[in-house]
């Protein structure tokens, strides 16, 4: 079964000049007998935007769930930087750097919008009871440059006036940001988005794509699995298309589109 | 010594064959809505009440069996779409649901405390003399009630797979979002789970107090444990899983407890369940969060 | 913050209920009831054990009332549900001492909550007459414990003389894990052990279980040619319609609280009545000839039926009843015969009014012994359950005595186990 | 009136203990949202313990009570074995029931660890004396005074209100920390809580073994007090009685659950008494439970959030130490 599935998956070009920050190698995904992702290989490069499409059911979700750590992956490799990271937890992966959001809203919904950005910050002395009992000057010192960030990511998606709101009090739009911004409080490697656009209002969207530029602009590397298509076409380098949990297709957004057996997948 | 582990396995499946009535009900119930339903060994207890009542006016325990089944289907039908069904409108959450379960489970019982004065009460019917064969010693009622169970299992899986109310019933615990698209009317669906799967519960209860001989308002509560235990041991939905754990839980129950470990006995049962959490995690609780409530 | 005030609201309202409640029962009139605690257990899994007090508590007050009260005073039972449970029975005691005025005793006190109760009413001054079967008690350094049964290791230690007198010498011992089944079991197995009666198994039961076959095979597989036994009703039920149904009958010996309705009929349904009598017998303390105080007794049962949950002839059956009904009766008579109601002072009474003595006028029933009394004459009661004779610990048992049941509920007595031949027996240190 | 100041110091050691497991539950429930159905266990783990180190050694079969482990341990030792029983009984639960699968599954679970303890120690006479269970436990902090509990409840009520109080004081302090929050986040979302950095499997592992600490505790506290244990104080229905405390009360608010103790456990259950009886005997009691099932069924209908709901965290207190002006107080 390997050697075929990996010989009808199309080589990957590598952008030139720059090692991948993201490398995954003939992941499987597996659901009792049903194959979600059969043997996927991608790569991200630093800076750099990666479009995921495909029908309904083609593994997108669960491709990402397992560079995520939430889903196990039965086969392959995923590789951060230069870690090994395919058998580790998903809290392990984040502060490696690898962040992600959800296909179904996934803010913490009894918690402020601050709240949920500080519980996600890089350093939160929170994530262990032995630094919260041992270390009381430590921890609040840490409180106060984490604060201060969560204000600053505020600021940058201008959400500082919703600081104080609960999860469940916010729009649709807003759910999908504030799980970016969570994103963000931890200079993330890569980023993981998973149909960020879902609920989002139509005039916001061109907004939060030209922040997901300038995000990616310093450097970190974005993985989006999107329906949309004109929003990937905005805001994707590359694009890679799967169906039946493989890789069918891969490249510039205009070529791929164009691909006979891309778009007999769309229309099956 | 063989002799006695014989006979331990033989009085293994007959209370296999009492656990497998009440887990193939739960799974079904639960498979479908997604709801850990608590109060089921409560209405175990209303259908074996119903079949006592029936002995006390003197009519014929089959027709005990019967309306204790009806009673169970009656009960569950009136929680499920009417208690329940107010919760799902103020978006209970499905893990707050079993504990609205667990609160209907405290009422049922205490108020058939209230009602029975907290007596147990003696049922005993259909009891005959025993058949021996070699070191199994079974009575004919407990041949009847493996006979049954086999009876229930076939008919509830024929009924599954062939028609098309079960082929819908199918589809719908699969993916509830997506039957409704197809024009599957979810909301019957779940009615028909409703009476099935509470048939099913009153039956146990019966088939319960008949091997017991005798019933009081913790006869269901008492046995949940095992049922839950079988249901989720033996995959959630899967019919044949749930017998197949029954089987196995039955077994090790009685074989501990005729190695003369009584108290032991029931213990072992859900130790088994532990083993297998503890081996293989995902083969037992292979569901993910996200599941939706469905009534 | 709406909600919130009325809450408080609420609760203050509570606790003034409280205290109002409080307050209203302590304002006491001159010749008021006299108030009994009913310390038992009326739920839980020991509920059993609340039934046989009130069959034999309520017949006692009907009686004593009937005949004018003690001084003047009416008496009146207040029912205090431990749950079987220490941990429950305490503030339910502690609530009762604070709220009942006129306390005058306690009946009862069951025996998983004794140890802990037990202290907190004799330092209280309320006398209590109980049952609980613990062998501390056998040598109890409360003076206001009496206790007019035998402890639990000597109801063990007569059905194993009982067992030698017919000749059996292939006991397997069946009892609950309940509390109050495994009460008679260590006496029972140490006596099987000093008489050299061979105990081929010894198999216990878990109660609630939803069959008790593999138990059975087991104990049948041992042949024994008799099963001493002590379930609750529930688990007795279940196991022995199973070994009816699966051929293995043998003569059961049960303990004294296998003759009480709810096991009677448990067992009765279980075995059918025919079988029953065939086989099932309880070892219970020798009920008295038919002396003035049994018809004394059973006119009383009848004449509170109401009162108590189970037909007439049911109760008037219970050793345990009856032995409650004695200890009302007495406790009664000693407050006549000190001229008070005032516990420190009737409680030494106990002993005056029960022991045989020179000179002493027997009576058998409460209005002849205030008459008796009366006229200056000293007494002795002599009850229905038989002799009392209260030792320096204020225990007072006597023989006992083996009977099976007719269909109809007669007891038919088979032989006397004699307290002698039982305090011969060296069982040493058992609960 | 020295039967009323029996009576009510009673019940405040009950408030006490009482308050202690609603603390407990309240960590692992209202902000972690670990369902611990089988609570009482741990609670009776601590008073077993603490009963068995105290009693001294154990006679062995055929006396007046036997079990394992019998010491006679100096006070404080017999409250720290308490909690440590709480705590590694928890451990050794935690470790197979907490770990990743579906909320009401793992609540099942624990349901069904707590049945279990329950028919063990039953039937387990070796054990702790089987269904017959301990008595005639001693308090040694009290004996160094010549004092023993029962007879001085107003001595051991203020013990046992001390130590609730700094029970209380350190699980509010770290329910407000930055570890407190984790757990919420976990609660409201364990796959994003896991997903943005937070190790899910230990920081429920810590909540339940803290949480199973002080139920320890609370059970040492409870056993030394009344003097007797047995498996008739520890049915699972116990721990739905401080689940509607905490309903009531007020999930994740620790003044709510408080209350909550005083309106269920103590008033609700202890008010039937003053009220003549009706009907058979134990009829009351069964409409009792009757109304705590309605009470839990109407509260998680009307008021999910109980009477004093969880306390919204504004960021303006952390704000202030950051920003001057902050961007928040511009806004209001």
């Amino acid at each position: 079964m390997g050697p075929e599935a990996s010989a009808a998956t199309p080589p990957f070009p590598m952008p030139a000049g720059s090692a991948p920050i993201l490398e995954v190698s003939e992941v499987a995904v597996g659901y009792g007998g049903v194959r979600a992702v059969d043997g996927v290989s991608l790569g991200i490069s630093p800076g750099e935007v990666l479009g995921v499409i495909g029908p309904n059911g083609a593994g997108k979700s669960s491709l990402l769930g397992a560079i995520g750590g939430q889903v196990r992956a039965s086969r392959g490799r995923v590789q951060l930087g230069d870690r090994d990271v395919t058998r580790m937890m998903p809290h392990q992966r984040a502060r490696l750097g690898l962040m992600r959001t959800f296909q179904t809203t996934s803010e913490f919904s009894r918690m402020t919008v601050f709240e949920n950005l500080v519980t996600s910050a890089e350093g939160n002395s929170g994530a262990s009871l032995a630094a919260v009992v041992l270390h009381p000057h430590r921890t609040a010192v840490r409180e106060r440059e984490v604060a201060e960030r969560a204000w600053s990511v505020l600021e940058r998606f201008e959400m500082t006036h919703t600081a104080d709101l609960y999860g469940r009090e916010l729009s649709g739009g807003q759910r999908r940001l504030v799980e970016i911004m969570r994103c963000l409080m931890r200079e993330p490697r890569v980023l993981l988005l998973d149909e960020p656009m879902v609920g989002v209002a139509p005039h916001l969207t061109g907004k939060l794509i030209d922040d997901l530029r300038g995000v990616a602009r310093e450097g970190l590397g974005i993985l989006i699995v999107e329906h949309a298509l004109e929003v990937v076409h905005r805001l994707c380098d590359r694009v890679v298309v799967m169906a039946f949990g493989k890789v069918i297709a891969a490249g510039a957004f205009e070529e791929v589109v164009k691909d006979p057996q891309v778009q007999s997948a769309y229309l099956s | 010594m063989s002799g006695q582990l014989i006979a331990s396995i033989a009085d293994g499946v007959v209370l296999a064959a009492i656990l497998a009535v009440a887990a193939m009900g739960f799974t079904l119930q639960f498979s479908l809505t997604n709801v850990l339903n608590l109060s089921f060994g409560s209405v175990m207890t209303v259908g074996a009440f119903v079949a006592y009542l029936i002995a006390v006016v003197h009519l014929t325990p089959w027709l005990g069996i019967a309306l204790g089944g009806v009673a169970g289907a009656v009960t569950t039908v009136v929680l499920g779409r009417g208690v329940l069904r107010l919760y799902a409108r103020r978006r209970t959450q499905l893990f707050e649901m079993m504990m609205v379960t667990l609160g209907l489970s405290l009422i049922i019982d205490y108020t058939v405390q209230a009602i029975s004065h907290n007596n147990i009460y003696g049922y005993s019917v259909l009891q005959g003399s025993a058949l021996e064969m070699g070191p199994i010693r079974v009575t004919p009622v407990q041949v009847g009630i493996v006979i049954l169970a086999l009876v229930v299992l076939l008919a509830t899986w024929g009924a599954l797979k062939f028609t098309r109310m079960g082929k819908a019933l199918r589809a719908t615990a699969v993916e509830p979002g997506l039957a409704r698209a197809c024009g599957i009317p979810t909301g019957r669906v779940v009615l028909v789970t409703w009476v099935a799967s509470g048939f099913l519960c009153g039956l146990a209860g019966v088939v319960f107090v008949i091997s017991t001989q005798s019933v009081d308002y913790t006869t269901g509560e008492g046995f949940l444990p095992l049922v839950i235990a079988a249901a989720i041991l033996g995959g959630v939905g899967n019919l044949w899983g749930a017998v197949g754990a029954s089987l196995v839980m039955g077994i090790v129950t009685e074989v501990v407890a005729g190695l003369g470990q009584g108290g032991y006995s029931t213990v072992a049962g859900f130790a088994i369940l532990v083993v297998v959490l503890l081996l293989r995690p995902g083969a037992v609780f292979g569901g993910s969060e996200d599941r939706q409530l469905v009534l | 913050m709406q909600p919130r005030k009325l809450t408080l609201g609420a609760a203050l309202a509570a606790l003034s209920g409280l205290l109002l409640a409080a307050c209203g029962s302590t304002a006491a009139t001159s010749k008021a009831t006299l108030n009994v605690g009913g310390v038992i257990a009326i739920t839980g899994s020991s509920s059993f054990e609340g039934g046989n007090l009130f069959e034999g508590v309520y017949p006692a007050l009907y009686e004593i009332n009937q005949a004018g009260g003690v001084l003047g005073h009416k008496l009146a039972l207040k029912q205090v549900d431990t749950r079987g449970d220490p941990a429950d029975a305490l503030p339910a005691v502690q609530q009762m001492l604070a709220t009942t005025s006129n306390l005058v005793m306690v009946a009862g006190v069951d025996t998983s909550s004794a140890p802990t109760i037990v202290p907190v009413l004799n330092s209280a001054h309320i006398p209590m007459t109980t049952v609980a079967g613990e062998s501390v008690y056998d040598q109890s350094p409360y003076p206001y414990f009496w206790r007019l049964f035998p402890p639990d290791s000597a109801n063990g230690t007569a059905m194993a003389l009982w067992a030698k007198k017919k000749g059996y010498n292939r006991v397997a011992a069946v009892f609950g894990s309940d509390p109050g089944s495994q009460g008679d079991l260590p006496g029972n197995v140490q006596s099987l052990k000093a008489l050299h009666i061979p105990l081929v198994a010894n198999i216990t039961l878990t109660p609630g279980q939803s069959s008790y076959q593999s138990q059975v095979n087991q104990l049948i597989a041992a042949h024994p040619d008799v099963i001493m036994t002590e379930a609750d009703s529930g688990t007795a039920g279940t196991f022995f319609g199973e070994l009816k149904s699966l051929g293995g009958l043998v003569p059961i010996i049960g303990t004294q609280a296998m003759d009480t309705p709810p096991e009677i009929s448990a067992i009765q349904s279980a075995l059918g009545p025919t079988d029953f009598q065939k086989y099932m017998s309880m070892v219970i303390s020798a009920p008295s000839q038919v002396t003035p105080a049994v018809t004394a007794f059973n006119n009383a049962v009848k004449g509170d039926a109401s009162q108590i949950g189970v037909s007439v002839s049911q109760a008037q059956q219970n050793p345990f009843a009856v032995v409650y009904y004695d200890g009302m009766i007495a406790m009664a008579l000693a407050m006549v015969a000190a001229k008070s109601t005032d516990p420190k002072v009737f409680n030494s009474y106990m002993s005056k009014v029960c022991n045989p003595g020179p000179g002493k006028t027997v009576v058998y029933t409460f209005a002849q012994g205030v008459k008796a009394l009366n006229q200056g004459k000293q007494i002795q009661y002599f009850g229905a359950s038989g002799l009392i004779d209260f030792n320096k610990y204020h225990n007072s048992y006597g023989n006992q005595e083996a009977v099976s049941l007719t269909s109809s509920g007669a007891a038919v007595p088979l032989g006397t186990i004699s307290v002698q031949a039982i305090e011969a027996v060296k069982v040493t240190g058992v609960a | 009136m020295s039967a009323w100041s029996f009576y009510i110091g009673t019940l405040l050691i009950y408030f006490a203990v009482d308050a202690l497991s609603a603390i407990s539950l309240n960590l692992q429930f209202g902000y972690a949202g670990v369902v611990n159905f089988g609570y009482i266990v741990f609670q009776a783990a601590g008073a077993y313990a603490a009963a068995v180190v105290v009693l001294g050694k154990s006679a062995g079969p055929g006396s007046f009570q036997q079990y394992v482990f019998g010491a006679h341990l100096p006070f404080p030792l017999d409250l720290v074995v308490a909690t440590l029983a709480g705590a590694l009984l928890s451990l050794a639960v935690g470790l197979f029931s907490l770990r990743r699968m579906r909320r009401d599954y793992q609540a099942a679970m624990l349901l069904i660890v707590s049945l279990i303890a329950l028919q063990v120690v039953s039937a387990d006479v070796p054990l702790f004396n089987g269904a017959n269970g301990l008595t005639g436990v001693g308090w040694p902090l009290g004996q160094i005074f010549g004092l023993s509990a029962p007879a001085s409840p107003w001595v051991y009520a203020a013990w046992a209100v001390g130590i609730t109080i700094v029970v209380y004081v350190g699980v509010v302090w770290l329910s407000r920390s930055p570890w407190g929050r984790s757990l919420r986040a976990m609660r409201d979302h364990e796959d994003a809580a896991s997903a943005m950095g937070l190790n899910i499997t230990a920081l429920r592992l810590q909540v339940f073994v803290i949480g199973g600490a002080i139920a320890g505790l609370s059970g040492g506290l409870l056993v030394e007090y009344i003097g007797a244990w047995s498996p008739g104080a520890w049915g699972y229905a116990e721990t739905f009685v401080v689940f509607t405390a905490i309903f009531v009360g007020g999930v994740g608010n620790y003044k709510g659950v408080l209350l909550g103790t005083l309106l269920v456990p103590i008033i609700f259950l202890e008010l039937p008494r003053f009220l003549p009886s009706i009907g058979y005997p134990g009829l009351t009691d069964s409409l009792q439970w009757v109304a705590i099932g309605l009470a839990w069924m109407l509260c998680l209908l009307f008021r999910p959030r109980g009477i004093i709901p969880e306390r919204r965290a504004r960021a303006r207190r952390l704000a202030a130490t950051v920003l001057e002006p902050s961007p928040i107080k511009e806004g209001a």
